[in-house]
């Protein structure tokens, strides 16, 4: 029983992981029906500028919550920044054209900041500071989970309800829900389309960067590559979970996990991507369009 | 040719970027040095740095790349498969090439590569070592292999449950690979400890080995964590941190009290501000050991400097070193190295 | 001209925002030290403000060429002339057909061995051009079938020393049988499902290649593969022109092929398909057979080109079938202009030579192919060349023309 | 009010409009017919900005729409309810109607005018809380009305709203477009196929053939007018 | 006398919404017939189930495919119904838009013709013949509905009211029995209009085809139809040559309105 529950928390925190990524995935494809390739770059973005912030501010001699926090609000100012800046350059001036040509250019998008930070900063792993004490009550449970697992786990259910809230209560919220359905209909009631897609670019990047320096603090260490297999592992849990939905990229980020942890756990590790994938396919078969997915049969 | 073409080709992009990058700096060393001291013989030494991503068919490409700028010798590639798959074009006119950090055992005892030497042991050689140290000094019964589905990691790990399960009264409890780059291992954590493995023996590098460390050590796993040279790594400790401590990790023979390898570390501090990274010194003897040979046959011609290889010791970072007959060196000796104190000590085993 | 400026300075200046911490603090959190390279800032604000002005100067060129719509048609004319008029295009394919046939006599065998490369790519976007550019289906796990193949040729070599002539038809068939395979389970999925599902397929693969050890070798992969007997001895140099000249006999086959695909049953079958899939089943077209026609016949050629990549390498491992190489086989094709066959051919070339006639940039070269990746989708973006239908002589058919000139002759 | 002149638009290459012309006055309902491809919709697109052209002007009073961005448009209060309809598949009906008021910051006002298209079309009412892809297509068309309504248009745009629907519901729409016109005075463009019957309600029209203006004058005249008859009314 | 096309009981439930319910229906050879009713009456719903896209959730639909033998449809894929000699165009035009017009048709002759892979790679003497009769016998039916003018444009740069005839020229390469249309005469001008009537009434008389019709435009209904069904609410409300169903008061109260010759 223990063992299980050790999975199922392994799997709950990574799954959370991959969670915050495909927050941002799910709204980029809502709103524009791309599959944005260079968003795992964002996140890796992110991890890096917390990063260098930390080694700034290492330097003060301040508490380390108030380092924390200071570091991940910059993180998001940054990240959200790259990712305006990105819509506007790669994908803006693709907006009429085929939708695989703006793929393209994300996957171009991806390479060029890989090795953008590739050349800028290095090639080499690089260590994390550690931002998140362990907290003393959860002494206790720490070999079932860690501290730094339970706030990505907290960070992510906070930021699945907000932004639940957030699209379905505000204004912007609504021009995004509008905008995603029928562009040229937003245009027609005075929402200013560019502002709102740039708005979802600059939120979900933020997400990911919350990520990039929850994560990075979990694990300890980043490099320019981390936001590959992100990247994917975050897209197919938007996937699974029906792709534009912001409940549903949380649950199949979680399945996602789960799936991972308990194959891992109970069948081998050498399959555990198989497994992963195996049942994305299984899922898609029975459920076209994800879990919780529109449907998208067309009426004829 | 008036200059000596030296080629040093492996993964400068992509994933692996960094196994790659820190030889081509070390070559770069040794050529400035040579050149500054006016070069082989007269000639100036001319290095051609070609990318291969680790890939087999880019490996290809650089490889007929290097040949068609009349390249005299190469010191690279830099991963088993990619080194293999140039071989194929190398062998044609049997360039000396010689590898920092291709460890495949196949490539030097096949017999299919006489034009192959490398400064770095075979995975056996290391998988060897490892499960020795962990049976006789350590005393564990109960070992989990763990690896990291790579080429290098793999190999090395299904030597050493080879030598565990021809070993009486001591048990493979786990053999398995994890996914590198993956953002979280404590699914496998938690597995090695269901095991009841009273060690771990992991093949791979440090990335991933220091994620797994650490939960093992966050989760208060404190048994004994062998490794190997991918490990031994400063970089491996820099990222650990305090989890590293008590990590052991074989590695070549401890040559920081090296006068070479000191100043070859100073040299990379002072043009790079960071310390040197994987494979560093053994690029760097890789270069020396190529360019003396060319030195000692004063000639190009691969014959003689495969002969000039095999019959004359050269000093490097690494010791004191020359090649056997299928190209691994003699010199390069193995240790067990622990992290103590957030540094790798030496063992005296 | 004042307001240009202004412009680029503000570009500029959030560039240098943009980037500073990234270019300009390097930090060591060890050793607690920070490199601060300033001279990175003044860098990127003058480039950015300088290649802000390329850039909307580029852009104004892409929005008045939409506009002066007569310079278009003029531009169009001619480049229908050169593709229509037997009288322009025959020389020309005639002369490059020529080049390519000298090529190995007139440059080094570098050269050789990367245009064999890209000739390889050529073939596979033709032939995931079938999949993503005729069908509409997107596949970003083509690199699966390029795996099958390539082991397929490998394993009967390594294990049974089966001959490549052998072992190619084999390839190609089990190619299109795993093309089968995948496709049966993801008839029902549409677009972007379709795609992370063939991701997840190219993915598996992969893995258990890597991980079946005792079948695949592994990660360490299988070394030592023959290379094609060509019925005489032939030097490796000799070996590599000689794979070079087959890999280009395979590329005009597949030109061949595919072009009279395009324009047939099938070939009108597939297109359709991707125009509407509903009105298509309507029309009397069966889905289910007319989408995995088209999942095999394009993973044919993978298996075929796997084949001839695992001879011409002689070493495989699982390192060479990545999701990249899947993305850069599609970028081949959105690149080159979907459903185009020269398109196609042309965007092989670019992104596969590219990156080797980068090198001379070294380590700036990725970052170079990434941006230029970009650079062309905006500037380009239904591809370099874009695809066009047959259009039919109708005279020949017109029953109406046929009664008028029956008429005219008898009265 | 609204006035076009010279006004050319190109889709890519191809010219839709040549040299349109137009003027709309207060309080007006003015119809604009045509063929199919004559480039009626797309007149309506180059005035709410969708479509901008490519030269020419367009003046809405005294504002010159050509120079402006679609959401700008909206704000000066022209609207547009067009061709197909574009409900918001996935949003509710009371959603859809919710986003007509988008650039409207008068709650108290908005809740009123809410009320009032709900009493307009009450089966909308009823069917509050439905998808908006679930509705019929003449619930459709009411659903896209009351939702340009609610942005309190001076200047409504309609773009064949009798387009698909039961005779019925047809007469009811063009009674309710004349409700509007009469009692919020809102100033109507109106682009129809059925001729006969914008012609009923309309002050003036347009013909248009081909992307240029080719007849206009008094609704009455057109409606008497011989070639009219026979081209869009529909035989003599 | 047979029929061509019989329906016994049709239903078909969305969830909790029964779009058709029970409607029985036979259409006959050359026979023209109007299907009408309010909005969301049922009516592109009871098409779809016809032609195979959905697959009805009561009932039965039968082909007669010659004199003693008929079969039946229900839940057949799309394109073995119209192999069995139903074709149908779309309410909302869907063209293959970057075909050609000839092309379009031509994927019409599609379940007429039977090249595969293989063969169309080896392009012998049988399939070069099969091409060329395709196309003519596409172009042909171009001819017929007077868009051989367009034949090598692009589909989607046609005029709208082109596009509504190429969607009849498509179906009418697949050698229906009876041809579905459904509003075929929207967004088009009273010329225009006048121009289909006649088309279907020649597709009647010289090919001997039945042509049944959703329509809201009453003035084309009454003008062409034999027989006029009437749906509201998914049922069948009232059946009867145009005259009758003029007068039925159910139908004015539901759908006509109270003076409909002031619209046609
Ligand atoms: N997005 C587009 N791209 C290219 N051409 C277009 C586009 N939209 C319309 N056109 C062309 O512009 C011309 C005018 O079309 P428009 O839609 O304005 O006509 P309309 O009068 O509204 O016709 P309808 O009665 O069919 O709605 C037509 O020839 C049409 O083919
Ligand atoms: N795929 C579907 N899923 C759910 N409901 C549907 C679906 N297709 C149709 N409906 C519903 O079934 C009912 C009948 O729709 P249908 O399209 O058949 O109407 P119609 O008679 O063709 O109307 P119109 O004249 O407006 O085209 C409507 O209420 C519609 O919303
Ligand atoms: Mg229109
Ligand atoms: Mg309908």
């Amino acid at each position: 029983m223990e063992y299980f529950l050790q999975l199922f928390f392994a799997g709950l925190t990574k799954g959370s992981i991959y969670a915050l990524i495909a927050l941002g995935y799910t709204m980029v494809y809502g709103i524009i029906q791309l599959i944005n390739f260079a968003h795992g770059e964002i996140y890796m973005i992110g991890a890096f500028t917390a990063l260098i912030v930390a080694g700034v501010l290492s330097v003060f001699n301040l508490p380390v919550a108030a380092i924390f926090v200071i570091v991940t609000l910059v993180a998001i100012l940054y990240s959200s920044a790259y990712g305006y800046t990105i819509e506007k350059i790669a994908y803006k001036p693709l907006r009429n054209a085929p939708r695989l040509s703006a793929l393209i250019s994300a996957i171009g998008m991806s390479i060029f900041l890989q090795n953008y930070v590739l050349l800028a900063q290095t090639s080499d792993f690089l260590p994390f500071p550690s931002l998140i004490g362990q907290f003393e009550f959860m002494a206790s449970y720490n070999h079932i989970l860690s501290s730094s697992g339970l706030v990505i786990i907290i960070s992510t259910f906070i930021a699945m309800v907000l932004l639940s809230l957030y699209i379905k209560f505000t204004r912007m919220g609504k021009a995004m829900r509008a905008t995603a359905q029928d562009k040229k209909m937003a245009l027609l009631l005075g929402i200013n389309v560019d502002r709102v897609i740039s708005t979802t670019f600059v939120v979900g990047s933020a997400l990911a960067a919350l990520g990039g320096v929850l994560i990075a603090n979990h694990i300890g260490q980043i490099n320019f590559f981390i936001g590959f297999i992100a990247g994917i592992k975050a897209f197919t849990a938007a996937v699974l979970g029906g792709i534009g939905s912001v409940p549903g990229a949380v649950l199949g980020a979680l399945i996602l996990g789960w799936t991972e942890s308990f194959s891992t756990g109970y069948i081998s590790s050498d399959y555990q991507d198989v497994f992963a994938f195996i049942l994305l396919v299984v899922i898609l078969i029975f459920k076209p369009s994800g879990i919780l997915g529109k449907k998208t049969d067309q009426k004829v | 040719a008036d200059t000596i073409k030296l080629g040093v080709a492996g993964a400068h992009s992509g994933d692996l970027a960094s196994y790659g990058i820190p030889t081509v700096r070390a070559a770069q060393f040794v050529v400035d040095e040579y050149n500054k001291n006016g070069g082989i013989d007269g000639k100036k030494i001319e290095l051609l740095v070609e990318d291969d991503e680790c890939k087999p068919e880019k490996a290809v490409n650089a490889a007929t790349k290097l040949m068609s700028q009349g390249v005299d010798v190469v010191v690279g590639h830099i991963c088993s498969g990619a080194t293999k798959a140039a071989l194929s074009i190398y062998l044609s006119q049997m360039i000396p090439v010689i590898s920092p950090s291709a460890t495949n055992p196949a490539l030097t005892q096949s017999g299919d590569y006489p034009n192959f030497f490398r400064t770095i042991a075979p995975d056996d050689a290391q998988a060897r070592l490892e499960v020795d140290f962990a049976v006789e000094e350590l005393g564990l019964k109960n070992i989990a292999v763990i690896h990291d589905k790579g080429d290098y990691g793999k190999g090395l790990a299904q030597f050493a449950k080879k030598f565990i399960e021809e070993t009486e009264g001591v048990n493979v409890a786990l053999f398995e690979g994890v996914t590198p780059g993956a953002l979280d291992y404590s699914a496998i954590v938690q597995k090695i400890k269901n095991s009841n493995a009273d060690g771990v023996i992991f093949g791979g590098y440090h990335p991933e080995a220091s994620k797994i460390v650490t939960q093992m050590r966050k989760k208060e796993m404190n048994i004994p964590f062998i490794s190997d040279d991918g490990v031994k790594d400063e970089t491996f400790i820099k990222v650990a941190g305090k989890y590293a401590e008590g990590v052991y990790a074989t590695g070549p023979k401890d040559v920081s009290s090296n006068p070479l390898a000191k100043e070859a570390e100073k040299k990379h501090m002072e043009k790079y501000g960071e310390q040197s990274g994987a494979f560093y010194l053994n690029g760097y003897a890789a270069a020396q050991a190529i360019l003396n040979a060319i030195d000692n046959a004063d000639s190009t011609d691969p014959q003689k400097v495969m002969q000039a290889m095999r019959t004359n010791y050269v000093e490097t970072p690494l010791g004191k070193i020359k090649f056997d007959e299928k190209g691994d060196a003699i010199g390069v000796g193995f240790s067990v190295y622990q992290v103590q104190n957030g540094e790798y000590v030496e063992l005296n085993y | 001209m004042f307001s240009e400026i202004k412009k680029s300075l503000l570009v500029s200046v959030w560039f240098m925002f943009l980037t500073f911490p990234i270019m300009v603090i390097k930090v060591n959190t060890i050793e607690n030290t920070i490199i601060w390279r300033w001279e990175n800032l003044v860098l990127i604000g003058l480039g950015s403000f300088f290649l802000s002005f390329l850039w909307r100067f580029m852009h104004n060129k892409k929005a008045t060429k939409r506009r002066q719509d007569y310079k278009d048609v003029l531009s169009k004319l001619f480049y229908d002339n050169l593709i229509e008029n037997k009288k322009v295009f025959i020389p020309i394919v005639a002369a490059l057909i020529i080049f390519i046939l000298l090529f190995p006599k007139m440059f080094s065998t570098y050269q050789v061995t990367i245009m064999t490369t890209a000739l390889i790519y050529v073939v596979l976007g033709l032939g995931l051009n079938v999949v993503v550019g005729f069908a509409g289906l997107l596949d970003l796990g083509y690199v699966a079938f390029y795996a099958v193949g390539a082991y397929t040729y490998a394993l009967l070599n390594f294990n049974y020393d089966i001959s490549f002539w052998i072992a190619l038809p084999l390839a190609g068939i089990l190619g299109a049988m795993a093309g089968i395979l995948l496709g049966f389970p993801v008839l029902r999925l549409r677009g972007d499902y379709l795609a992370i599902v063939t991701l997840g397929f190219g993915e598996i693969i992969r893995l258990v290649l890597e991980n079946w050890g005792e079948f695949t070798h592994g990660p360490s992969g299988i070394a030592g593969i023959d290379r094609p007997n060509f019925g005489f001895d032939l030097s490796i140099v000799g070996s590599i022109n000689a794979i070079y000249y087959f890999v280009f006999f395979f590329v005009l086959v597949t030109i061949f092929f595919t072009n009279r695909l395009q324009n047939s049953r099938i070939g009108r079958a597939w297109v359709a398909l991707r125009e509407d899939e509903i009105a298509c089943q309507a029309m009397g077209v069966d889905k289910t057979k007319t989408k995995l026609s088209a999942f095999a016949f394009g993973a044919t050629w993978a298996g075929f080109m796997g084949a001839v990549f695992a001879a011409k390498t002689t070493f495989i491992n699982p390192a060479s079938f990545t999701f990249l190489e899947s993305a850069i086989i599609l970028s081949i094709v959105v690149l080159g202009g979907m459903g185009s066959i020269p398109g196609v051919i042309l965007g092989a070339l670019i992104l596969i030579l590219l990156p080797e006639y980068l090198r001379a940039f070294s380590e700036y070269r990725m970052l170079i192919f990434g941006g230029a990746m970009v650079l062309m989708m905006v500037f380009r973006p239904q591809g370099l060349i874009k695809s066009k239908r047959r259009r039919y002589n109708l005279e020949s058919m017109s029953k109406k023309k046929l009664k008028e000139r029956q008429n005219a002759a008898s009265s | 009010m609204l006035r076009l002149n010279n006004v050319n638009t190109f889709y890519g290459n191809i010219q839709a409009l040549h040299d349109v012309s137009l003027e709309v006055k207060e309080g007006e309902i003015v119809a604009l017919l045509g063929a199919n491809g004559a480039g009626k919709t797309t007149t309506l697109m180059t005035i709410s900005g969708i479509v901008p052209p490519q030269t020419g002007e367009i003046f809405y009073n005294k504002t010159p729409l050509h120079l402006m961005k679609p959401d700008e448009i909206v704000k000066l209060g022209v609207c547009q309810v067009p061709e197909g309809r574009h409900i918001f598949p996935h949003l509710s009906v009371s959603e859809n109607i919710d986003l007509g008021a988008f650039l409207r910051r008068d709650k108290e006002q908005i809740r009123k005018d809410v009320e009032y298209v709900y009493d307009l079309f009450p089966q909308l009412a009823v069917r509050k809380n439905q998808l908006g892809e679930t509705l019929s297509g003449g619930e459709q068309q009411m659903l896209a009305i009351s939702r340009a309504l609610l942005s309190k248009p001076k200047l409504l745009l309609l773009d064949e709203p009798s387009l698909g629907l039961a005779p019925i519901i047809v007469r009811q729409i063009f009674d309710i477009i004349k409700q509007i016109n009469r009692e919020s005075k809102t100033t109507i463009l109106l682009v129809e196929q059925n001729a006969n019957l914008a012609l009923q309600i309309a002050d003036k029209g347009y013909v248009m053939e081909t992307g240029k203006i080719r007849l206009s004058g008094d609704a009455k005249d057109l409606l008497n007018n011989d070639d009219i008859k026979k081209a869009y009314l529909g035989g003599v | 006398m047979q029929p061509l096309l019989e329906i016994n009981g049709l239903t078909m439930d969305f969830g909790g919404l029964r779009a058709v319910d029970n409607i029985d229906f036979n259409i006959y050879s050359k026979e023209i017939v109007a299907l009408i009713g309010p909005n969301g009456a049922g009516k592109t719903t009871f098409f779809n189930c016809v032609t195979g896209m959905y697959r009805p959730t009561g009932g039965d639909i039968y082909v007669h495919t010659d004199r003693d033998n008929k079969k039946r449809v229900n839940g057949l894929k799309p394109n073995k119904v119209t192999e069995l000699g139903l074709a149908r165009t779309f309410q909302n035009i869907r063209l293959f838009k970057g075909m050609t017009v000839l092309e379009n048709v031509m994927i019409g002759r599609h379940c007429r013709t039977h090249a595969n892979i293989f063969s169309a790679l080896m392009r012998n003497k049988r399939i070069i013949r099969e091409e060329y009769e395709s196309a003519s016998y596409s172009y042909h039916i171009l001819e017929r509905v007077g868009l051989d003018v367009f034949a090598n444009e692009i589909a989607e740069n046609l005029p709208y009211g082109a596009q509504r005839r190429l969607e009849i020229a498509r179906a009418l390469a697949t050698e229906p029995k009876v041809l579905l249309l459904d509003e075929p005469a929207a967004g088009l001008n009273p010329q225009e209009t006048d121009n289909l009537i006649d088309i279907i009434k020649m597709l009647r008389d010289e090919e001997n085809i039945s042509v049944l019709l959703i329509e809201h435009d009453m003035g084309m209904v009454m003008k062409i139809s034999e027989r006029i069904t009437v749906m509201d609410y998914g049922k069948k409300i009232a059946e009867g040559p145009p005259g009758e169903i003029k007068e039925n008061p159910d139908v004015i109260k539901a759908y006509l309105g109270e003076d409909i010759d002031a619209q046609a």
